[in-house]
């Protein structure tokens, strides 16, 4: 009961063998060697796993991996270009909208997809679109400074 | 947003972005379930599904014959090693035997009983459905007031009363107190269990070095070092071959400071199976197996004068400790006492604790650890006082805080506060709120029906845990600082952080200290294989006990360059300041690295001088310090439905000296983000069968970005004498602070209908209950 | 948090897919919102899984006859951005943007959602009250019924063994109706506790038309037609609408559980339907 | 929690009461039970297969009638245990002839434990109703047959 996907994983292709159960989660952390994004809940509210699929932001703790054959997954790890960090990751630093961190790579994943579709959220439009991503560190409130901060530079 | 920095500039008191973060948000950062080793084993635990049970019979053949699956354990097998440690010793105190895997009999949902070890985790998950066991269930009890009634089903059969102790703690005269007062307001306040939730779940790697005999061992821990001590005897190991490296820690607020049976129990499966072993927590688990916080049933009485004058305080304090001591239990309530009177200045006190077994798995520290519940306690007692008094809440604080000209101030719990300037967090509070403009605006609201309610809590805490005589497993930190060869520093904390900072606070004093820069240092933590010794991170103890080792440290070392600097520059009269060495006659320098780089190589040594430049020192704080602060909530009700709206937070801390504003901004908003969370949502709930129906995010309410506030923060800085760099934590403030001010805020708002106190989480429903049967409820 | 292990395919064209659904242990499997969590804890363990969301044929939102067709793989994120959603009924776009969060409203499907007849979904208030139609299809035939006769009681809709939902069929809305959903969010899930969906068309100063649906409230949504019929040929004043409003938990056997007993359920439904009357009048033109 | 409620079965009120004692009439209303094998008198062991959409687990139990009160009132127990949780159902069923048709009544309290308890809160309640409706459905059925 296996079967072999082929993925692109932050622009480079690749193909594996896994069982139909695999959880996207679990491939990416553990055949792709892509720990960035986390396991946090098992009811696809905590949003930590969150990466892109074809450009939506996705819980991959709540997809397997063979939905996502042929699809172009973009993850944490993907989005700084040549040491240069995303806009994002940069803003997330700057307003200290982390803590332990664990919840974080899920949460700019989430936050690069609000102020894709929005370039000028409110504090309400992002409260909103972070409502599938849970972080007990911050109160959220320097995250949404960061969210932001970060459309004001787009 | 962060200040870019220079290197002349002071970095203490600078809102600096985190050291820690570019691994953090770029997803390079290793967490427990990031290891991968070669040959790796992966562990799932079976549990018990009952709330008490006779175990009959266990069949594991079926699972033990799963391909990929490599053992299975079942209590018998771990008999020897454990029992999982109470470090907490109260007179009388009776302590349960607690395996690491139940043999016969079972205590709470969760209890484990059997481990599968597989080559894969799926595989493992399998096989955990595969193991048969044979229950024969058991009457329980859950509620702690049920469980002291007689006839109540017994969690150990040993202790029918459930009583796991007794404490008295009587200070001044209450009686006479109570004798002489005008007023007597009685209330029975309950804080109730919470799930601690770190975000990352409990998770452990244990590798067994078959040729050395040694064993190393990976948990998401708060505590690697002590970890490793009680470890190493509960697993029959010497404790110098065992090593415990706690990697980056997904958050812990009090749930990762223990040491839990699954610790144990993948060192036992890495030693026996000569493979390394993961084991990695569910979310389910997490809600069921790990502690959880709170879990009190207080019965106040507060005595006072007709205009305000506490003159004295009683509690009956039961605390629901669940089916086992895990690492603190029975200690957490005493804290409670301990700050039972707050900030007020009241000698008469008397505090009746009793310890209640329950059929749930044990409760333990969580963010505030028993502050939060006495101030609750006091905050809410104040309040009812004011209300009965017809005094304004805020009037009634001033007229009872210690005063200013008191310090330090013996209470009559046994404690000095430190210092303190209890009314400047409230004026500032009072100010930002525009406090008497607001109470206009509630009596308009008020003449329109609209239940519009203004809270205020002041609170105090016990942190920078603290001298050892009263910590369980000694209360002093430590620190190694090491100048490098090249002039590089690396200071190695006992401190293991989890997400506070550290890296970068510490750094921040370091550099300063040194007149380096910021990146010149680093702090290294959480592997007792590098760092010497430590306690750990809990109680907000890091900085003020931790930093202040690191502070001594560093002085040790500056008397060490000097002499090296001396040397160099050939004189008697030499001064070490902005990193270089200076001969204050001829003001000739040497820079640090360069006195580092000699101090190696060791051509020649000043008198009595060792070579090289590092210095480890271990504090031991002579007092705890006392952070204080006020926070103003105003809520609106909504009558038709119950729901609460919170209209402004404001939250003034004083935590002393503030090392980096931007984290301190950080801690806060992030501890009343978990108290608005008890206020408000969260409750594990248990039904009587020991069943947590509360048993996931889906049905246990963690709160979102969508459902809190704008957080206004203010600070005042009142500097601690207790250690030299003033501070006194931060990590619980905002957690101890709010839940009193929300709760203070709603009643207030349905104070119309003669509603006195609100239970917590203050759901709708029990709100327009209360408001349906105008305030009777 | 792993499934039990199953087989998969993703068919690229219906009829294969609706081919492979002749065995009782297979399931359709759209945006998974609803099944792999189930899956995951192992509530659910079908034995195969049929992937529909590859089928292009099967996402789409078109305007046809005066009605919208939406296709069952269409995802909330597309129903709540559509453009022509958003002009032609409003109100499905409104309710779209209550579901979940924003990774599920990108992955959860409206086919999906339905199919999965959960009592406390959001679409079916809406679906409802905008008197949709579910367009059903087997590899041998296809039908089309209305949204009431589709859900038949919780978790439990008229899908036949080998049958999929192919698309939701909505009336393209009148430019004088207001519309309105309103919801009662369960803090920890972001289910309804109670979802009111509230559809009203004036004429002439008095209420032409009026349409309720409920979710949350009782085993399986519905539509209080009892408060339809008190505000047909009202004039929409406050007291009216508090009136209708009132009948909406009449005779229902409400849910209870540890977020919402019973009572307060019907009280919360009462409130809301009064709220989502109100709103969706003051849309009206 | 607590479960009550009261269904119309069409037979009269002696003929409602054996079926409902008829091991081989309650495995055909037991939603996913097949049949009832007697392990002593009045008690049964059973197998369930609790389908409800998307959601299934397979039970092992017992199934145990007791304070018969022919023909009037008894008291049903059944007991079940699987991968997903177990659950314990008690209830005193009272019969009430009206006309050719009885009123069954039912008062009783369901306990459940394991994964369905820790996550299945939202959904018990209605979920029970269901099973019960169904049963219920199911026997009327039977009757009329």
């Amino acid at each position: 009961m296996t079967q072999t996907i082929t993925l692109t994983i932050n622009g480079k292709k690749r193909s594996d063998t896994v069982e139909p159960r695999m959880l996207l989660i679990h491939y990416l952390r553990e055949v792709a060697g892509l720990t960035g994004p986390h396991i946090a809940c098992e009811t696809s509210l905590c949003g930590a796993c969150t990466v892109h699929v074809d450009g939506k932001a996705i819980k991959s703790c709540s997809m397997f991996a063979v939905q996502a054959d042929g699809r172009n997954v973009l993850t944490i790890e993907g989005l700084a270009a040549d040491g240069k960090l995303d806009p994002m990751q940069e803003a997330f630093w700057n307003e200290h909208a982390l803590q332990c961190g664990f919840c974080t790579p899920g949460m700019i994943m989430t936050a690069k997809q609000i102020v894709e579709r929005n370039p000028k959220p409110t504090e309400e439009e992002i409260r909103h679109g972070l409502e599938g991503n849970l972080c007990r560190c911050t109160g959220y409130q320097h995250i949404v400074n960061a969210v932001k901060a970060a459309a004001a530079k787009a | 947003m962060a200040t870019t920095i220079t290197k002349s500039d002071t970095l203490v008191g600078k809102r600096i972005r985190r050291r820690e973060d570019p691994r953090l948000i770029t997803g390079t950062a290793t967490y427990v379930d990031d290891i991968q080793m070669p040959g790796m084993h992966h562990a799932v635990i079976v549990r018990s599904p009952h709330g008490a049970a006779r175990i009959k019979r266990i069949n594991i053949k079926k699972a033990q014959e799963l391909p990929g699956v490599a053992a299975v354990f079942i209590g018998k097998d771990t008999e020897k090693v454990g029992p999982v440690p109470c470090g907490a010793s109260l007179p009388g105190l009776r302590v349960p035997h607690h395996h690491i895997l139940a043999i016969d009999r079972v205590y709470f949902v969760g209890h484990p009983v059997a481990v599968v070890v597989a080559t894969d985790r799926y595989i493992a998950r399998d096989a955990a459905d595969l193991v048969e066991v044979d229950w024969e269930p058991l009457p329980t009890v859950t509620d702690p007031e049920k469980a002291l009634a007689p006839g109540a089903a017994a969690v150990h059969p040993e202790w029918p009363d459930n009583t796991a102790f007794t404490y008295h703690q009587e200070g001044g005269d209450v009686d006479k107190a109570f004798a002489q007062a005008d007023v007597v307001v009685k209330q029975r306040i309950t804080s109730q269990r919470l799930i601690p939730s770190a975000m990352e779940t409990r998770g452990v790697v244990a590798e067994w070095h078959t040729g050395d005999r040694a064993l190393t061992l990976h948990s998401s821990t708060q505590i690697p070092h002590l970890l490793r001590t009680i470890l190493a005897q509960m697993l029959g190991l010497e404790e110098n071959r065992l090593r415990v490296v706690t990697p980056e820690v997904g958050g812990g607020f009090g749930s990762k400071l223990n040491v839990y049976a699954e610790e144990a129990l993948m060192g036992f499966v890495a030693m026996k199976i000569g493979k390394p072993i993961k084991w990695i927590e569910s979310r389910r688990e997490n809600f069921t197996c790990t502690i959880q916080g709170r879990g009190h049933v207080d019965y106040y009485e507060v005595a006072a004068k007709r205009d305000g004058t506490i003159l004295g305080i009683k509690l009956k304090l039961i605390q629901d400790l669940g089916a086992y001591h895990q690492l603190l239990t029975p200690a957490i309530p005493t804290l409670s006492v301990l700050m039972m009177p707050g900030i007020y200045n009241c000698q008469n006190i008397r505090a009746d604790i009793v310890g209640v077994f329950t059929n749930a798995v044990p409760t333990d520290a969580y963010r505030g650890a028993g502050r939060p519940e006495a101030t609750h306690g006091i905050e809410r007692m104040v309040d009812i006082l004011a209300a009965e008094l017809k005094m304004d809440p805020a009037d009634i604080r001033f007229k009872n805080f210690v005063s200013n000209d008191a310090f330090p101030y013996a209470t009559a719990t046994g404690l000095t506060y430190d210092s303190g300037n209890y009314a400047a967090p409230l004026v500032k509070a009072m100010d930002m709120v525009s406090y008497k403009k607001l109470r206009q605006e509630q009596a308009q609201a008020r003449t329109d029906g609209r239940f519009l309610g203004i809270g205020i809590s002041t609170y105090g805490e016990i942190c920078a845990l603290g001298p050892s005589p009263a910590t369980p497993a000694g209360g002093w930190e430590s620190a190694t600082v090491k100048i490098e060869p090249s002039g590089k520093v690396t200071v190695m904390t006992g401190a293991s952080p989890h997400g506070q900072g550290e890296e970068t606070t510490f750094a921040q004093i370091a550099a300063d200290e040194l007149g380096v820069g910021i990146d010149d240092v680093l702090v290294v933590h959480g592997d007792t294989a590098i760092v010497q010794y430590g306690i750990g991170t809990f109680g907000s103890r890091a900085t003020a006990v931790g930093g202040a080792a690191m502070y001594y440290a560093i002085q040790e070392l500056k008397e060490k360059i000097k002499k090296y600097g001396a040397m160099l520059l050939e004189s008697d009269n030499v001064s070490f300041a902005n990193g270089a060495c200076v001969d204050n006659k001829t003001g000739k320098s040497v820079p640090l690295a360069q006195i580092a780089a000699a101090s190696y190589r060791a051509m020649k040594l000043p008198p009595n001088t060792e070579p090289g430049l590092v210095a480890t020192y271990f504090w031991e704080p002579p007092n705890f310090t006392f952070p204080f602060g006020a926070h103003i909530v105003v809520t609106e009700v909504d009558r038709e439905t119950g729901a609460i709206a919170l209209k402004r937070y404001v939250a003034v801390d004083d935590c002393g000296k503030i090392i980096n504003p931007l984290i301190v901004d950080g801690q806060v908003h992030g501890g009343v983000v978990q108290g608005l969370g008890q206020a408000l949502w969260e409750q594990a709930v248990y039904d009587d069968t020991g069943q947590l129906i509360t048993g996931e995010f889906m049905d246990y309410a963690l709160p979102k970005a969508s459902n809190i506030p704008w957080l206004e923060t203010g600070h005042t800085e009142t500097p601690s004498p207790v250690n030299p760099l003033g501070v006194k934590g931060v990590g619980e403030a905002g957690t101890i602070g709010c839940s009193p001010a929300v709760v203070n805020s709603v009643v207030d708002a349905l104070s119309p209908l003669g509603v006195r106190h609100i239970d917590m989480p203050m759901t709708p429903e029990k709100i327009w209950n209360l408001v349906q049967a105008g305030g009777k409820a | 948090m792993i499934a039990e292990n199953f087989e998969y395919s993703a068919p690229t064209k219906l009829d294969d897919a609706l081919r492979q659904l002749s065995n009782e242990d297979t399931k359709v499997l759209a945006g998974g919102m609803s099944l792999i969590p189930l899956m995951k804890l192992r509530l659910a363990a079908p034995g195969q899984l049929v992937d529909i969301g590859r089928i292009a044929d099967l996402n789409f939102i078109h305007e046809e006859g005066g009605t919208l067709r939406i296709g069952a793989t269409t995802t909330h994120y597309q129903v709540e951005n559509s453009p022509l959603v958003r002009s032609r009924c409003p109100l499905l776009a409104e309710a779209a943007s209550h579901i979940g969060d924003l990774q599920v409203r990108n992955m959860g499907t409206i086919g999906g959602s339905i199919a999965h007849a959960d009592p406390a979904a959001d679409y079916p208030a809406s679906l409802l009250a905008l008197e949709a139609r579910v367009a059903l299809v087997t590899a041998k035939s296809k039908r089309e019924i209305p949204i009431a006769d589709f859900f038949v009681d919780t978790f439990t809709t008229a899908l036949e063994p080998g049958e999929i939902v192919h698309a939701v069929v909505v009336p393209v809305e009148d430019q004088s109706t207001g519309t309105s959903y309103q919801k009662v969010l369960q803090p920890a899930s972001g289910f309804a506790i109670v979802g009111v969906a509230a559809r009203i068309r004036k004429s002439g100063g008095k209420i032409a038309m009026a349409r309720v649906g409920v979710t949350g409230l009782s085993g399986k949504p519905f539509r209080a037609t009892q408060v339809e019929k008190a505000l047909e040929g009202a004039a929409g004043s406050p007291s009216e609408i508090q009136k209708a409003a009132a009948l909406v938990s009449d005779g229902v056997d409400a849910n209870s559980d540890l977020h919402a007993s019973a009572d307060y359920r019907k009280h919360l439904a009462r409130v809301y339907t009064m709220r989502a009357l109100a709103i969706a009048l003051s849309r009206t033109a | 929690m607590k479960i009550s409620g009261s269904y119309t079965v069409p037979a009269p009120r002696e003929r409602a009461y054996q079926l409902l004692q008829d091991p081989g009439i309650l495995a055909k209303c037991m939603p996913g039970t097949d049949q009832l094998h007697k392990l002593a008198e009045d008690e049964y062991d059973m197998k369930m297969k609790v389908v409800i959409a998307s959601i299934g687990g397979q039970f092992g139990g017992k199934v145990r009638l007791e304070d018969q009160h022919p023909p009037e009132s008894f008291k049903l127990i059944v007991e079940g245990s699987g991968k997903i949780g177990f659950l314990k159902g008690e209830g005193l069923l009272n019969l009430a002839a009206n006309g050719d048709l009885t009123e069954v009544s039912f008062d009783g309290e369901v306990q459940v434990g394991g994964t369905i308890a820790s996550v299945g809160q939202r959904l018990l309640d209605t979920t029970a109703k269901l099973i019960i409706k169904k049963f219920f459905q199911k026997l009327s059925e039977v009757a009329n047959n």
